[in-house]
Formats: structure tokens, C-alpha cells, sequence
């Protein structure tokens, strides 16, 4: 074994963070930490891209290489990383307003592509860092701060949206889930092309406040009883589907990933066809 | 060979081996031709879902350790702006060609036009330095892409080489200098231990040498307010430390940065102040005013920003009279008024139309001037 | 979730600077390990109940708690 | 050659490979030890719509790019032939395509048949040959020979035959025909 | 009947258009002021949003409302102007560009969202504006300007792609298929909520050119012997699928559209709940 | 009541219907008071996707006859950059309101910056103008959000409103005048018949009368260069028309559009320029001068852009001394250079560190100066 | 697609300045109604074959043929 | 009242309702027919994190909107009582939580066990009532009975009654327990 724990890749200078008592940011954290360890990764070979939002912040408290960017943008950064040195293990840290609000397009086009890298999305079902307005993952008539009667737009399934961009590896689970999202955030990194582990997560302080309940424990509680593992959710009736979410791996695809493919395509000593 | 071709040979003589970008009138040669050579030195061409993502994906490529590059034209470079602005903040090093077309919006799509000046100045949010270089030949196509990727790694802060579509399109000879004659610079390196590093300690030039990711060294680089370990930190001396250094790399070195041409007289009554496209123009009235006894010289500015606030200032300071056209409607003549402590007469020569300035119009407000 | 089937002997501890009284290791025990103080500060107060199932402190979003399998 | 400064513009339609005959041109210059500058207008309708090629050749140092005095300009479209009719010195040669163009029969007006000649020839897309060779008559800018050379490498190969017969033809045609 | 023909809808000066000899772009300009005449709307009930690119151009040619605005963001426009005035007929027309490589994420939240306009996309493989890029619906190894060697990137499913988003009504045809284009757009403008209709679009000067061959009456037969029903695509093999597409009508639901939830949840007189 | 609520305050009064934004600190009190607000007098709040779509979502909100609006701070601002010169270009009416924090990138997120002024200027590709308005207190909040509303409907232009953090965020009294107290302008409608109607044709004032679409009138709304009927022209002439005509139209109701205060002493030996919440720091300086015998005054600039050029001269012309404090490193300032053909000192007093100047640093300065 | 079972007498123009000779209605036209010139232009030959089954129209790109039922 | 300008900094954690505090005296100064201006600062850290609002209140026209020479300063954590304690003057006061500050004992500094009373009083989140009593007592910038006044529309209506007696006790016991 490596010897690597799930410290080796926290930088103990910066903590305790800045989360929430109860948010289950940390819990996230922990797993991918975790993950890391298990997978026996350096911390110098690992870079972690993140965006923006409470999740965003997940770089300051990380001792691998990081790459904090814009809002919105960090698929299109990590894309950049991976075929800039396709030796390291990018992985990108998104909220649901990083991945699928305001980085939409980047997440359908990198899921689309393929680029060997992994997305782990934190959907807490709103924009935590800004003070909890909603997000595209919202569910339809959910109080935020800025649909204070309810929204009126439904949220995405982002793993079926996943999909239907072409995602290699999708799967899902929730914070509560704490050994599942580890195993599954090492399944996801070990596998080729573009995979993402949607993580259903807890936003006590805004989401849960407004909906659920301030209380972190219930919080947890509420989102164990909503997933319900694929096979089982397949079975169940459209209302019943429509108050839970399916966790587990849910596409599972072995296409080679955008640089293999590339490589393949264009050999340095092919002459250029087309327009000449 | 074309300008924008040579925009694409330089950036691989001197190393580029990613470009990702979204094709735009009048830049899109140098995507395709991106497409077509860069894998033949084992670069890589991506075409990403928009302007926002192409920069995205080369400062991201360039944080990997690659020299990057992408090719723009007005509307992609509006897109462009927030990114730009982190990697200036963040300090990725990367070269932004911008073959500028007949704006606001989508305007005239295929003509040539020089309204980017002014926002490659200051089109995203916050202070921030820049450094733009703007070509007026095939030739220097070459050169100022080379230029524009050394002055990018060497301070490590995108580089904009602001072309136009007359430029870009327009054939000429080129001459390659041999790769051994070729000035490159590549970013330093660190030299103290991967223990404890600090990617952004900023060495005695005030330039961080930050390696890429993946060299033994952590390095953590942000967009948000960070000190010198890269980590967020929101002190307010942070904060100005920061922001004063990321200036002061730029301004301390002026003298490095800053390029113009003299052509012409040296102790003209009239000074043309041109560059890009125009400033042949201009170079060609330079000629016929000799030929009619006009006494006109030219002070092309090769690098737009930094200013060229000294040379500028000369011209102010010995000539009778200042002319600037330009393909705008004054964004240059701006900065000469800054300039202008010895009230000389500045005038201005603006248009818009899509057309080039011909020599005849400068050399009717030459005669004006200096009748 | 690869629970391990024999009792083992845990030394748990949590960091008091770290924890923030979320309660979530309280709520989640199945073994009752835990107790709360009045001001919500988890206490371990029953260890040998430990089952070694590590959900509390996979869960404690602020890697306040550490376990340690003596046997 | 008692001419310094060269100024031809190849005016039509999109597809009409007038671009590549303007590369052509500049790349002869340069064969030629002169300079050349080739610069190109082009709307958005690339497909059908105006294009036009612009070539400066001068023993000297080429500063200003584009053509504010051209000494010929080849009109193969009516709004080539209008765009330029109001705009040159009296001069300036046009060389037109009878098929397409309406002229004013200005003094230096030439007409010739391109269209009907190309499609005589075998392939209509060879017209920007034939006119490059009507425009080499009528402006020694290059020697013939030297842009033939040139052509060959800038065409396909299968194509090359052809180009050149236009080629030659324009060249001897245009006298023939117009003086 | 009102009348109105296809011409009502065309702005005569504007003509001939620009398109390429053979381009799909006239073909289904033709279906779209077919189907408005045959829904008996007048020009002045109807704006049509356009985006940057070939089929982009379309609005010079038309006489209705018009909103011809920067690239990819057509129906982010749409959706203002079919908010600001619910009364209008609102249908964008972009190409693959416009609306799923730029424009992706205004097409993924525009379906979510529901707003009751119609996208028609002319699907054409590549950028055509630009001299004949690859686009994000440019198949693996398709051959443009900027993949001499082919892409090494697969394209969208942009259909399953507004499926996966939440679209209402999803339909795709080709410009082969004229009278079923015209009443698909028929039945896409008359459903409520956000209405796809993909047309897979011939660009014989750069698609077709490279790929399958440059005369329009092969690129229109290449479409035609591509594309099969539905109900027959769904038996085919994977990979007799990996060659076809499927065409008809993909998904039909009927969720309320955006403007009718969002008043159903606030009413005016309602005082708003959560944060005060 | 806050700085930022009373901007939606104002917007509802001036029969704003219709918001669309995606929230960002320090602005998103807006965008929540608008979702609470705006369902209550029939209009529509609409969270979108990102800043890009928001402000295209507002275009055509605005296009379809509903005053529009949509708030945000620099990363936001950037992204909106294309579409402003959208919106300019085709002159679509419509009120952005820049809350500014500390930039550039994400930078200091809560802090206050004033880092935004050259931006909103020049941010957009091309040669463009634009209307920009900076508030100093929450009164004024109200106020200039009234008036951008009245000047965007009036030029059929964007206007800015560039806030601050602080101004934002701060919380002092507001008067709001009875509704038919205000004055409120209104797009003007086309006097003549629909049948051959041009939407595009400029009135005496320069101002098309575009009337909202689904009136009766067809409508063409285009971001390419367009003649008078909307639809594309490429011709040299209609390109050079255009933007000229969105130029003048501004430039001929400079009077109209600039705004300025001036505050103290009328011929005081020197002058301090400021805007926004650093205008009040200089006023308490104003105070404290007099106090203390010093001879200082305040030109306070309400109308950023077009830049009040002649109450600026006016101000180097009589003062003995200009003293510039700014939240950036010297934005304003430089444009009071380009001014002053009198050589009339001009200092400069710089913030970049997320903290506002204090009363004491300009005092400070002020006896430098005086002394 | 509503094709007309019965024969009619259709009269089809083809407006040669819209025409950009595709070679479309001659290619799809199942009734050989059009030939095409040397240089590419259609004619309408064959008109009494036509079955109105309105492909050509409405697949013509360019708008530029128009078809009259007249019976 | 001798001084025409209070002003005064209410510093702390995110969560201790000093935002509120703040709008509360400003609004209550409004009240009294003065000028009330309120701002704050805080940190990207808005859940736990340092906060601070700020008031200044004045008969006449308010400038300078900030503090920057306040009459007192409310510390209720460490961070705040360190930010404050060399910028401010002499005269000014820093009224501190006992529970959680470590003073340099400065002569005007003041401490008190806000914490531990809030819990008393029934509820931790009271101490932002607690603290304004004790503001009052110290700079009587406005009047309790209108503080008391504008406080019952600012909390939620069920903890009117708790929020008014922590009013009363700090006003009371600050005298008692530091004069
Ligand atoms: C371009 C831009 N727009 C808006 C913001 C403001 N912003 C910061 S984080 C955020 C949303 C965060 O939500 P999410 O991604 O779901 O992360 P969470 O905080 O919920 O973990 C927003 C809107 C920004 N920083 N940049
Ligand atoms: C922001 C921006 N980026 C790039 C362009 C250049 N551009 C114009 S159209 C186009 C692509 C058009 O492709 P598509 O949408 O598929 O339409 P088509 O031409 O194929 O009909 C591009 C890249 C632009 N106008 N604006
Ligand atoms: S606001 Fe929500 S997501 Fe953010 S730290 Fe707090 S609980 Fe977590
Ligand atoms: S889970 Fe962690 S932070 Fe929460 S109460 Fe337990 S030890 Fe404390
Ligand atoms: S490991 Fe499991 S049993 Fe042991 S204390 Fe933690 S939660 Fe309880
Ligand atoms: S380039 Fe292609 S899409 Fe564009 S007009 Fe020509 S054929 Fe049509
Ligand atoms: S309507 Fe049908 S049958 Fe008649 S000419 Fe056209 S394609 Fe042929
Ligand atoms: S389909 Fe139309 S454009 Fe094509 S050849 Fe026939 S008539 Fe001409
Ligand atoms: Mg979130
Ligand atoms: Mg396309």
C-alpha cells in the first residue's frame, strides 16, 4: 500500500473550513479523499479543477494541485489540463450551478467528447455560496431566495442529460451514501473518458431550511429516503419515480476517450487530407 | 503565405503545441491550418463549444505545462473577457490572436476594422495590466506571434496580438529565420525545493516562476484573491500586493515591452501616428509627402499596450502637428490627448465603413495641416 | 458497504476544535456511540458498542473524528 | 518595364477562382525577385456573391497593400464591372466579360467573351486562367512563362493541361480580339 | 382560409437568397412559411429569431418580426421576447452551430424550462458560415476544414439530447422530406411549451462535398436513405443504428409551458412567502 | 432601505416589467427583491442560465415592448459584454446595473472596487457608445435607476448603472416621490403607417421609433449591419451611416445625458473629482477643509459616460490643483489627463485593497497638495 | 404526405432568375416532368405527367417553380 | 447630546443578527427625525465568519458613510476585538464578549458576558438585543423606548417579548456590572 491516508491530500493549514455545521460538502470532501488514498494516487499527480461555490471553495482545503477558475467553466479549464499533460488524473469539483446552470454547455461537450477526466457533482439543489437562489436543479416549486412562492421550472436529471451528451461512466448517490460515493468516486476516476458521480447533497442552511429542514441530520435522512438504488426505481411507478432518484452506476460505456481517439486519427507523419 | 498562416507557423516554431478555439471570420485560417500542422508536431487541435471554452481550455493547457494559443475576431474576444481576466490574475501565461472585422456586434463580418483597441485594454472587469501587440505585415504575422509568446511566458500574462482582416488575408513573402536564430523564451522554473513552495512568490523581477502542474511541485493557482501559496486569502494587503505586483511586472519593464517604428524624416513637421493595417498607409503618404516636399514622419506603434507613453510623448514634444487615422472612430487619438502636455494640434482621421484609410485621404489632411 | 463482520475494539476521538455540532455522528450511530452535551457537542460515551462501521466519521463533514482499531 | 508600382484588380464571382489567381500572380512576382502583395474582399455570400483579388507588384517595398490606382481591372460580373466603372482614372484598363457584363465602352473598356470561351475550353472554372492570360497581354506585370510555372503547382495536377491551354489562349486572344 | 400563402411570409426584394445552389436552407424555409401560412398566422403575429450561420440568414429573407441576434444565443432571446409579449408566435431558427455547440446551454435550459416557442435546427454537420468547420453534430471522422483527418469527436443526438433536457415535443425529418418538414412544423408551433424539430440539412458545398458527394440531388438521397422511421430504427441493430437516424415525431409530452406555471405559482395578489 | 432595493423599487415605479439575471454578489438582493416583487404587479422575474443568456433574455423582453432589466457584478458584467453591443448596435432599450466589487477575475467577491469604468466604456468589440450612471447614495440609487430607465427608452441605448458594494449594500433613508411626481419617458412610437414602415429610420433626434413587436408594425431587430428597413446591407456607406448616427445621437445630447454635482466652495484651489461611494468621502473632505481652512471642492460625476468633458475642463481650468481618489488604479483620472490641455496638476489616490479611502487619506493628500 | 390520387392538369413555371440550377426538381420529379438544359437549367418537358405531388416545389430551394392546378 | 456624529461598530460572527442590530438602530435614528446610515462588511465566509455592521448617525447630512473614528465598538469574538484594537483612538470604547474575547484590558474596554447571559435569557441568538441594550447605555445615540419600538417589527413576532427583556438587561446590567 501507498500509505496514503485521506490527510495526505488535505492541507491542514487552511482548516477547519468554511461549510456549514452539518453541509455535506465536507462529507463529499472526505470521500474523494478518500478515494484518492485508495487509488493510490501522489497528491502531485493529481490536479482537482473547481469553480465556483461553496464546492468551489473545496481547492482551498486540498493539497493536490489545484486549479480554482471561473464560475462555470471548470470542465472547460480541466480539459485544457488533461490534453495539456494527459499523465495527470484531473478531476473537476462542480456545484449544480458550476456544472449544469451556468456550465451547461460545458458539461454536455466534454461528456460529448470524452476527455478522460472525471466530474464530481455536488447538487445541493441551489446556489449555496450566493444565499441559496435557485438553480437548474431545483425541483419544481422549490423555495429559494429568488422563488419565494416555489419555481416554476422543473430541475434536470443531470445524469440522464449526462447520457444523452454521451457520457462513458455516469453514476449517482448522495452524501448520506458516505462508503458507496467513495467506491464509486474511485470507480469513476479509474475508468476512461469523461465520467461524473452526481452527489445529491445537503445544503442545511438554505435548501434544507427552506424545504426540508434546518436540521442536518434530517436533511440526510430526507435524501436517503428519496434515492432508491436503479433496479428498484426502474420498477416503480411514475409517481412514486417522480419522489425518489435513482442512485448507483448508471451508464456504464467503454468508448475510447477524445485523446486516444485523436491520436489515432492524426499521426504526426499522416499528410493532412481534405483542404489542401 | 498569408498573415494569418504565418500566425500559425510561428506559434509552432516556437513551441505552441495546443490550440483550442471556435472558428470566426476572418480568423478561421488559423484554426484550420492549427488543425493541419499541429498534429504533425504532436500538438493537439481542439475545437471547444464556444469562445468562453477555448480560452478556458489554453489557460488550462498552458497551466499543464503547454505554450497555448487561440485565434478570435471581436464578438468571440467579448467572450472571451472573463477569462481573460483570470488569466492575467492567475498569471497562465498564453497568446490571444484577435483578427479584428468591422464592429459593434456582428456588423460587417468580412471587412477589416481596428475598434478592439480600446477593449483589449479593458474589456474585462477590474485593474488589470495587458500587454498587445498589433502587426502590419505577413512578416511581422511571424515575428509577433514569437514576440507575443516570449513576452507571455517571460511575464506570465496573456499576450494579444491585435491583427485586422486585411492583415490576416493578405499574402506577402515571408522569410522563416532559421529555428537556431529564433529567440524563444520558454517560463522559468523554480529553483528552491518542491518543500514548502510557494507558487506565487514572486521572484526579484516581480514574475512568479510557477512550474506546471505535475512536476513534483504543488501548485495551486486561483482566480479568487490568493497569497503567495496560491490559497485564497482575503486580506485587504493581500489583495493590493496582488494586484500592485501583477502591474508593476508589467510597468517596470516598459522598456522591454514597449516597441514602435520611426519611419521617415527624423525631425518631421507632422507625425503620423499609425500601426496595423493603416500604418502602410501611412507609410506610403510618408513616401509621396518626400516626393511633394511635405516633411512627415511616422511613428508606428508595435506594441499598443502598454502605451507607448514616451515614444508618443516625443512625437508630441517635436512635431508640429500629430495625425492619427484609424480604422475607428478614435480610440488611439485618445491616449495621444492624454499625452499631449505641450498642446500640440492632434487631428484625426476616422473611418468606419469597412474600407481601409487610402493614401490619398491622409495625404488631403496631410495638406490641410500643413498648409 | 464492506461493514466488517466481527466487533473490534475502536479508540474513538473527536477533534473538539474541528467539530461543529452538526449531531450528524450522534444521529447516524446505529450502536449509540455517541452522546450529545447540552450545547451540542458530541461526546463518545459508549466506544465498545463501536462496530468499526465508519460511517461516523466518513460522515462528519469536518474529519473531526478519528478511529482507531486497537484489536 | 517603365512602371514602378503594379495595381491589378481580378473582380467577379465567388467560385470563380479569382482569389487563386491573384495568389498566383503575387507568387510569380516574388519567383521574379519583386515583391508582391495579394489582399482579397470578400462579402458574406463567399458562395455566389462578389469576390475580388487585388495585386500590387513593384521592384520596391509594398506599402500600401491594396489598389487605390489600379492599372487593370478584369470584371467578370456586372457588379464587378459597376463597382469599379466610377472609381478608376481614365487610364485604367477593364477588361470584361462579354458574356456577363453590360459596359459603358469607355476608352479603355475591353470586352472578351470569358464565360462562353471557358466553357468552349472544357471547363468553365478554367476562366481565371484565361483572363489571367488576357491580363498578362495587356499588363506584363510577369513573364508568362514564369506564371505558367507557378500555375502548375497551384492547380490540381489533373488540371494542369487545361490551365495552361487557357492560359495561352487568353494571352493570345486578347490581342487578337481587342487590338 | 386566411389567404395566406408562402409568399406572405417572404420579403421579395430580399431574394435571390444567398444560399449555395442545392443548399437544404431554401428547402426549409419553404416548410416554415408553408406550415405559417397554413396555420393561418398573419406576419404580424410571429417573430423569427434567428442566430448567426447559414440558416441564419433566413430572417433576411422573411417578413415577419424579426430578431436577428449574435450567435448561439437565439433562443435565449426568444425567451425574453416570448415572455415579454406571451401573445406573439415565437420560433428561432439555428443551425447546429447556433444551437448546440454555442448555443448548447440555451438549448438544454430553454427545453427544461418549457417556454412555449418553437427551435427549428438545421442539422448540416458543420459550421456552413464559416467555410465548413466541424460542429458539435459532425459525426466521428467526419471530414471538414478544421478535421482534414477526420474529427475525433462524435456528434449529438440533439434530439435525445432536448429529450434528456425535458422537452415537450421533439420531432426530426430531413430537408429531403418536405411535406412531412411542413407539417411537422405545423404540429411543433402548435404545441405548447418548447417544441424541437430537427431537420437534417444538406450542405453540398462543405459537408456534403467532403463527406458524401457535392451534388445536392446525391446529399438529399444520402438523407433519405438515412433516415427511417422511428418505429423501424428502434428494430434495428446497433449497428444498422450507428447508420441511420431516427425520424418522426420523438417525444410528445404535455407539461405546461414556463409562463403558465409561473403565474399559476404567483399570483399577484399573493403575498410571497420565505425570506422576508 | 439598501442601496440595491431601492434600484428595484425604482425599476417597478418606472414600469419595469421584467427581470431577468443570474444572481452574484454584491447585486443579488436585486435579483431576489425582483422575484418577489415583480410577480406582485403582473411582471416576471426569470433566473437564467448564465449572464449571457440574462441579458439577451432582457433584449428581447425589451424588444417585445416590456422596460427590462437585469442586474450583476464584474464576472457577470464581463459576460454580458457581446450582447451589450448587441443591444447597442440594434438599439434595444435596457437597464444593466453593475453592482462593482473587487477585481479583477473573482478576486476579493464582498469587497467593494470601482474597477469597472473603463469597462463599461469599452468592453464590447467595436466602436460603440454608451450611457453610464454612478450612484452615491441610496436616494440616488432610486434616482439614476429612474433616469437610466428614461435615457435607455429615450436613445434606445443601454444604460449602466455602475453601483458599488458599498452603495449597494448600504442602508440609509429614501424619499420616493408619488408616482405623478415622476417623470418617466416612454419609447416613442412611429408616427407613420405600418405598410412600408422602416423601423430603422432615424427621426430628427436621430432615434428611430421602433415600435415593440406584435403591434401591427413589422419589425426587423438585427445585430448585422442593417440599413434603414433592419434587414442586412453590407454596403460601405450604410455601415459607416449606422455607427456614426448611434454616436451622434449621444454626442449631439451630451447636455441632456451628462449629470455632474458639484459640491463646496465655487473657486476653490483645488478640485477633487470623484463618483460613487468615494464622493462621499471627498464631501466629508469638503467639510472638513473648510474647517480647517483649506480651499476645496468636489466636481462629483453622476454621468460616467458620455464622460463630462466639459464640466471636467471647466473644473482644470479653475482649480489650482485636481485631486482623483478612486477605487482602481487610476481610471478617471486618466481621462482627466486627455483633458487637460492646461497642464493643471492632477493627483491621483488609489484603493485596490476591498477597503474604501477614509475622509484622512484624501485629507492627507489635500495638504500635500495645498501646501 | 397528401399526394392527390387523381390526375391533374397542373401548369408548372420554373422563374429562371431564381433558379440556381440544383438540378433537384429534375432529380426527384418520380413523373420525368423536367429535363435539364446543357448548362444545367430545367425545363419543363413532360407537364402532363405532372401528378401534383408538390415535391418539386416545395423541394426547390430557390423558390422558383410554381405549379397551378388548373383542372 | 454633545456630539453631533455617533459612530459605532457592531463586529462579530455571521449569525449573531449584528446586521440586524445595525438596521435596527439606524432605522430607530430615522425615527428621531435624524439621519441613520447603516453598512457592513463581510467575508466570503458568510456562515460563521466574521461580520460587521456599521452605523453612523448624525442630526444632519451623513457623508462619509463608514466608521472610521467610531465612538464604540461591539467585539463579540476574538477576531473582531483584534481587527479593532489598534485602529480605533483612546476615547473610543470596545464594548467585548467576555465568553469569547481575551482583552488587552485597554482603558476603555469594557467586557461583558454576552454569550452566557443570551443563553440564560433562553436563547443564544438574543445577544444581538443584549448587545444593542448595552450599546445604548454606553452612547445613548438614540432612545431605548423608540429602539424597543423599531426592534418589534424587526424580529419574527414570537420573539418580540424575549428580544425587548435582553434589551432591558443589557441596558441595565452594563451599567451595573462595568461602571
Ligand atoms: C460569472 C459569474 N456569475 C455569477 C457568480 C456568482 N456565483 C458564485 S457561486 C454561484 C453559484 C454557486 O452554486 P453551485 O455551483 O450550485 O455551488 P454551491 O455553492 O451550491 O456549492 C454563483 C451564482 C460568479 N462568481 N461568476
Ligand atoms: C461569438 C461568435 N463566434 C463565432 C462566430 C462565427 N460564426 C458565425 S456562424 C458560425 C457557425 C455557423 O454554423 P451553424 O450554426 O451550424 O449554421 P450553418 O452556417 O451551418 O447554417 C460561426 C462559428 C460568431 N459570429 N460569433
Ligand atoms: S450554504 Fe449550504 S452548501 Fe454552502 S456551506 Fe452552507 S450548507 Fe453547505
Ligand atoms: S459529525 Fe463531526 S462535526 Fe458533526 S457533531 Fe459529529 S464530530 Fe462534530
Ligand atoms: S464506526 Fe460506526 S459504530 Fe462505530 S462509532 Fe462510528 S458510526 Fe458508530
Ligand atoms: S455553405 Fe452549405 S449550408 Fe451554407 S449556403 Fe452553402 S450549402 Fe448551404
Ligand atoms: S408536382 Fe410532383 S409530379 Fe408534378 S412536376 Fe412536381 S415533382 Fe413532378
Ligand atoms: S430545384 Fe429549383 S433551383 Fe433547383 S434546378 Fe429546379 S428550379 Fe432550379
Ligand atoms: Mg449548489
Ligand atoms: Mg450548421
Amino acid at each position: 500500500m501507498s500509505g496514503y491516508t485521506f490527510k495526505s491530500y488535505l492541507e491542514k493549514s487552511q482548516l477547519p473550513h468554511m461549510w456549514c455545521p452539518g453541509c455535506g460538502d465536507g462529507i463529499i470532501l472526505r470521500a474523494y479523499t478518500e478515494a484518492l488514498a485508495e487509488l493510490c494516487l501522489a497528491p502531485q499527480e493529481v490536479v482537482t479543477v473547481t469553480g465556483i461555490g461553496c464546492w468551489g471553495k473545496a481547492d482551498d482545503y486540498l493539497g493536490t494541485h489545484a486549479f480554482h477558475g471561473t464560475h462555470g467553466r471548470a470542465l472547460a479549464f480541466a480539459t485544457g489540463i488533461k490534453l495539456g499533460n494527459p499523465d495527470l488524473t484531473v478531476v473537476a469539483l462542480m456545484g449544480d450551478g458550476d456544472a449544469v446552470t451556468i456550465g451547461g454547455n460545458h458539461f454536455i461537450h466534454a461528456a460529448r467528447r470524452n476527455i478522460n477526466l472525471t466530474a464530481i457533482v455536488t447538487n445541493n439543489y441551489n446556489y449555496g455560496m450566493t444565499g441559496g437562489q435557485y438553480s437548474a436543479t431545483t425541483p419544481l416549486e422549490g423555495k429559494t431566495t429568488t422563488s419565494p412562492n416555489g419555481t416554476a421550472e422543473p430541475g434536470f436529471d443531470l445524469c440522464f442529460l449526462a447520457e444523452a451528451a454521451g457520457a462513458n461512466f455516469v453514476a449517482r448517490t448522495t452524501c448520506y451514501h458516505a462508503v458507496a460515493l467513495k467506491n464509486m468516486i474511485k470507480e469513476a476516476i479509474s475508468h476512461q473518458g469523461f465520467s461524473l458521480v452526481e452527489v445529491v447533497s445537503s445544503c442545511p442552511t438554505y435548501f434544507g431550511r427552506f424545504n426540508v429542514h434546518p436540521s442536518p441530520v434530517k436533511m440526510l435522512n430526507w435524501l436517503k429516503d428519496k434515492a432508491v438504488p436503479v433496479q428498484k426505481y426502474r420498477e416503480m411507478s411514475a409517481a412514486e419515480q417522480a419522489e425518489h432518484f435513482a442512485v448507483s452506476t448508471l451508464v456504464n460505456k467503454n468508448r475510447p476517450d477524445f485523446y486516444t481517439t485523436y491520436k489515432r486519427i492524426n499521426r504526426p507523419d499522416q499528410s493532412a487530407k481534405g483542404e489542401e | 503565405m498569408q498573415g494569418n498562416e504565418a500566425c500559425v507557423y510561428a506559434a509552432i516554431d516556437c513551441g505552441a503545441r495546443f490550440y483550442a478555439g471556435y472558428p470566426i471570420t476572418p480568423s478561421s485560417e488559423i484554426a484550420e491550418l492549427s488543425a493541419k500542422y499541429l498534429p504533425k508536431v504532436n500538438g493537439i487541435y481542439l475545437q471547444m463549444e464556444d469562445e468562453l471554452g477555448s480560452i478556458a481550455a489554453i489557460i488550462g493547457a498552458s497551466a499543464a505545462g503547454k505554450k497555448s494559443f487561440t485565434a478570435t475576431s471581436g464578438p468571440g474576444f467579448s467572450l472571451m473577457q472573463e477569462n481573460l481576466g483570470m488569466a492575467i490574475y492567475a498569471e497562465v501565461p498564453c497568446v490571444i490572436i484577435n483578427v479584428q472585422r468591422n464592429g459593434p456586434s456582428t456588423g460587417l463580418a468580412t471587412r477589416p476594422g481596428q475598434g478592439d483597441v480600446m477593449q483589449a485594454r479593458w474589456g474585462t472587469h477590474g485593474d488589470h495590466p495587458i500587454i498587445v501587440l498589433s502587426p502590419s505585415s505577413v512578416q511581422e504575422c511571424y515575428d509577433l506571434t514569437i514576440r507575443a509568446f516570449n513576452l507571455s511566458e517571460k511575464y506570465r500574462i496573456p499576450v494579444i496580438l491585435l491583427s485586422d482582416e486585411v492583415i490576416g488575408h493578405m499574402r506577402e513573402s515571408l522569410t522563416i529565420p532559421e529555428v537556431e536564430d529564433l529567440i524563444i523564451i520558454n517560463r522559468k522554473l523554480p529553483l528552491v525545493p518542491a518543500q514548502g513552495f510557494k507558487p506565487y512568490t514572486p521572484e526579484e523581477d516581480l514574475v512568479p516562476a510557477i512550474p506546471p502542474f505535475g512536476t513534483g511541485y504543488i501548485v495551486h493557482i486561483s482566480s479568487s484573491c490568493h497569497d503567495e501559496s496560491g490559497y485564497s486569502h482575503n486580506a485587504p494587503q493581500t489583495a493590493d500586493n496582488l494586484v500592485r505586483r501583477l502591474h508593476k511586472k508589467i510597468e517596470a519593464n516598459q522598456e522591454d515591452i514597449v516597441q514602435v517604428e520611426w519611419f521617415g524624416p527624423e525631425d518631421a513637421e507632422l507625425t503620423i501616428i499609425a500601426y496595423g493595417v493603416i500604418s502602410r498607409t501611412a507609410k506610403q503618404v510618408v513616401i509621396n509627402a518626400q516626393a511633394n516636399g511635405l516633411s512627415v514622419n511616422l511613428l508606428r506603434l508595435i506594441t499598443h499596450w502598454p502605451f507607448p507613453d514616451e515614444q508618443v510623448t516625443q512625437a508630441l514634444k517635436k512635431a508640429r502637428a500629430v495625425l492619427i487615422p484609424e480604422l475607428n472612430l478614435g480610440q488611439v487619438v485618445q491616449e495621444v490627448h492624454r499625452l499631449n502636455s505641450f498642446n500640440t494640434p492632434v487631428y484625426q482621421l476616422s473611418r468606419i465603413d469597412g474600407e481601409i484609410i487610402l493614401p490619398s485621404q491622409i495625404m488631403q489632411k496631410v495638406e490641410e495641416v500643413l498648409k | 458497504m464492506n461493514r466488517p463482520p466481527i466487533q473490534k475494539t475502536v479508540r474513538i476521538s473527536i477533534d473538539s476544535r474541528s467539530c461543529k455540532k452538526c449531531g450528524i455522528c450522534y444521529g447516524f450511530c446505529s450502536q449509540n456511540v455517541f452522546t450529545l452535551a447540552r450545547d451540542g457537542t458530541p461526546e463518545v460515551t459508549n466506544p465498545s458498542n463501536c462496530t468499526y462501521c465508519r460511517l461516523c466519521d466518513l460522515r462528519c463533514p469536518d474529519f473531526a473524528i478519528t478511529l482507531e482499531v486497537i484489536s | 518595364m517603365a512602371k514602378k508600382t503594379w495595381q491589378l484588380v481580378l473582380a467577379g464571382t465567388g467560385g470563380q477562382g479569382l482569389i487563386l489567381a491573384g495568389v498566383t500572380l503575387a507568387k510569380t512576382a516574388v519567383l521574379e525577385q519583386k515583391n508582391g502583395v495579394q489582399t482579397q474582399s470578400y462579402g458574406i455570400q463567399t458562395r455566389g456573391g462578389y469576390s475580388q483579388a487585388e495585386v500590387v507588384i513593384c521592384d520596391e517595398t509594398i506599402y500600401f497593400p491594396k489598389c487605390d490606382n489600379p492599372d487593370l481591372v478584369l470584371a467578370l460580373s456586372q457588379d464587378a464591372y459597376e463597382r469599379y466603372r466610377h472609381k478608376v482614372s481614365n487610364d485604367c484598363i477593364i477588361l470584361y466579360d462579354d458574356d456577363a457584363v453590360k459596359s459603358d465602352k469607355r476608352t479603355n473598356d475591353i470586352g472578351y467573351p470569358f464565360s462562353a470561351r471557358a466553357i468552349d475550353l472544357g471547363n468553365e472554372k478554367v476562366i481565371n486562367s484565361l483572363a489571367l492570360g488576357g491580363v498578362l497581354k495587356l499588363c506584363p506585370v510577369v513573364a508568362k512563362e514564369n506564371l505558367a510555372k507557378v500555375l502548375e503547382t497551384e492547380v490540381p495536377a489533373k488540371a494542369v493541361a487545361l490551365n495552361l491551354q487557357a492560359l495561352e489562349a487568353g494571352y493570345e486572344e486578347i490581342q487578337k480580339w481587342s487590338c
